[in-house]
């Protein structure tokens, strides 16, 4: 038996090439959790950004390095009401993070780069950047619009 | 990713297929700059119809052709946008300093 | 580190609907190996009938179970020749395979069922059912053609 | 996958979209058997246009949607197979049981 909710639970070596891989699988897996298509692209955005800057700033390049990446579907309770969503955890063995860095810069200056925890920030509902032990863990959470998901619902 | 180059008069032409991200943005990168390097064409214009994804290090390639094309007094043009592809131009607020346009007949125009 | 030639490493329950996201990411990764497209396509189908078959016979439905797919680069000496392919492994705690029922059934007769392991022997250029201790291993490989690989090598 | 019916005078026709495999096969099969038990319509045609996908457990709908249809002397027929769908068939040694045309005029013919 599984821990409760637990969708997949991936290990994958941080090649850039296998980004393409873990999109198809996490785009596939937003859809068959119910999101909106501009949602699921969204979502599937924001951990390919997470599993690059994991690749190149955790791992600074190097190719055969573990990641780590779990999804699953969660339930809770956020400000009194019930929600339901998407919980994705990314978990690696590489440099520590640096909190100073981790602010995504401002977009008024035009320039390359600075913009993955933009995309990061602005399609989850929850990122969490932890050092536990040896290990960096982002949780990335996405909560189903129930506006959306209740449009055929009694009481509207 | 796949890129093919077309050099017309005035322009030149990159039809891109595929995603572009991590794995491929150094090359879409270097393609661009040696283009602008070598071929001074008035205009650089990208073919994106067949673009399905773009992520910020694509991104990232699109600002520094741009900025190299600037620089040369050289006009850098996108079109055909696919709805993910204009959604993150949108999110990092770039889509306003490129160039777009929806098809190779307005790009040429 | 990695242990050589992996590429993912995925743990999934036993849930019919995730069939599609193993096919999305398994699909990914044989382009990205070099296969040809009617390759992809039989490499896929052979993994989806796979896990099909975990999910209907190893685990007889419940679809909370475990299931574990490995895929790794190989490279090894097959009748004197260097082959490149892909291996792909699955891990179940199910039901023991019936030997006897595990040979592909005659596709003179016209009924439904029995088709898969058809499919999965057409598909790979190996497979192979063992038990051991409490486990389901199924090991598939399909090596690269090296014939269109070579085409544009010297000696042809 | 998604199953629509178009219930026309002498034939219905299912456009179904999508990928048939173990978690919607059965649903395939149930909505088959219904359609033949309760509308018998002289032609049952399943429009596969849009299925880039089918499994071992979705040609075995298939196959009993055929032999529900043949036991009522109903014709049972597909079109517009995609690359992956027609491998399937061809790989099951099923193509030739079937009726299979390329498009929705052939198959109302
Ligand atoms: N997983 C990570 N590990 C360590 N540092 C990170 C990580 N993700 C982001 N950072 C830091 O945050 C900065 C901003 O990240 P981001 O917005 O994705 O832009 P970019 O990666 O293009 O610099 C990075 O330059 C890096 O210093
Ligand atoms: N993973 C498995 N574990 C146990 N038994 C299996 C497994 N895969 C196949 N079998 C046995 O082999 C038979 C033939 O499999 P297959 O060709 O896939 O057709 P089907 O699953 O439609 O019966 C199955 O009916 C089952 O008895």
């Amino acid at each position: 038996m599984q821990k409760p909710g637990l969708l997949l639970d991936v290990v994958l070596v941080s090649d850039p090439h296998l980004l393409s891989v873990v999109r198809a699988a996490v785009e596939r897996l937003t859809e068959l959790s119910g999101f909106s298509p501009p949602e699921c692209r969204s979502i599937t955005r924001a951990v390919d950004e997470a599993v690059a800057n994991v690749i190149r700033h955790a791992y600074g390049g190097q190719p055969n390095k573990r990641i780590n990446l779990s999804c699953r579907r969660i339930s809770c309770t956020v400000k009194g009401q019930h929600r339901e969503g998407l919980e994705i955890q990314l978990l690696d063995n590489g440099l520590p993070f640096d909190r100073k860095k981790l602010t995504a810069r401002s977009l008024d200056e035009v320039k390359p780069g600075g913009l993955g925890l933009h995309f990061m920030r602005d399609s989850m509902d929850v990122m969490e950047h932890r050092r536990v032990g040896r290990q960096n863990q982002l949780r990335l959470v996405k909560y189903i619009d129930v506006n959306a998901a209740g449009q055929d619902s009694q009481g509207e | 990713m796949q890129i093919a180059a077309r050099r017309l008069d005035q322009a030149t032409i990159f039809d891109i297929t595929g995603h572009i991200d991590l794995a491929n943005s150094p090359e879409l990168r270097k393609t661009l700059l040696k283009e602008l390097r070598e071929n001074k064409t008035p205009r650089v214009i990208l073919n994106l119809t067949g673009v399905r994804y773009i992520d910020s290090s694509g991104v990232a390639s699109l600002v520094e052709g741009l900025k190299a094309a600037k620089d040369q007094g050289l006009r850098f043009i996108l079109y055909g946008l696919s709805p993910a592809a204009r959604e993150v131009l949108q999110l990092s607020r770039l889509i306003k300093i490129f160039e777009v346009f929806d098809d190779e007949q307005q790009a040429l125009a």
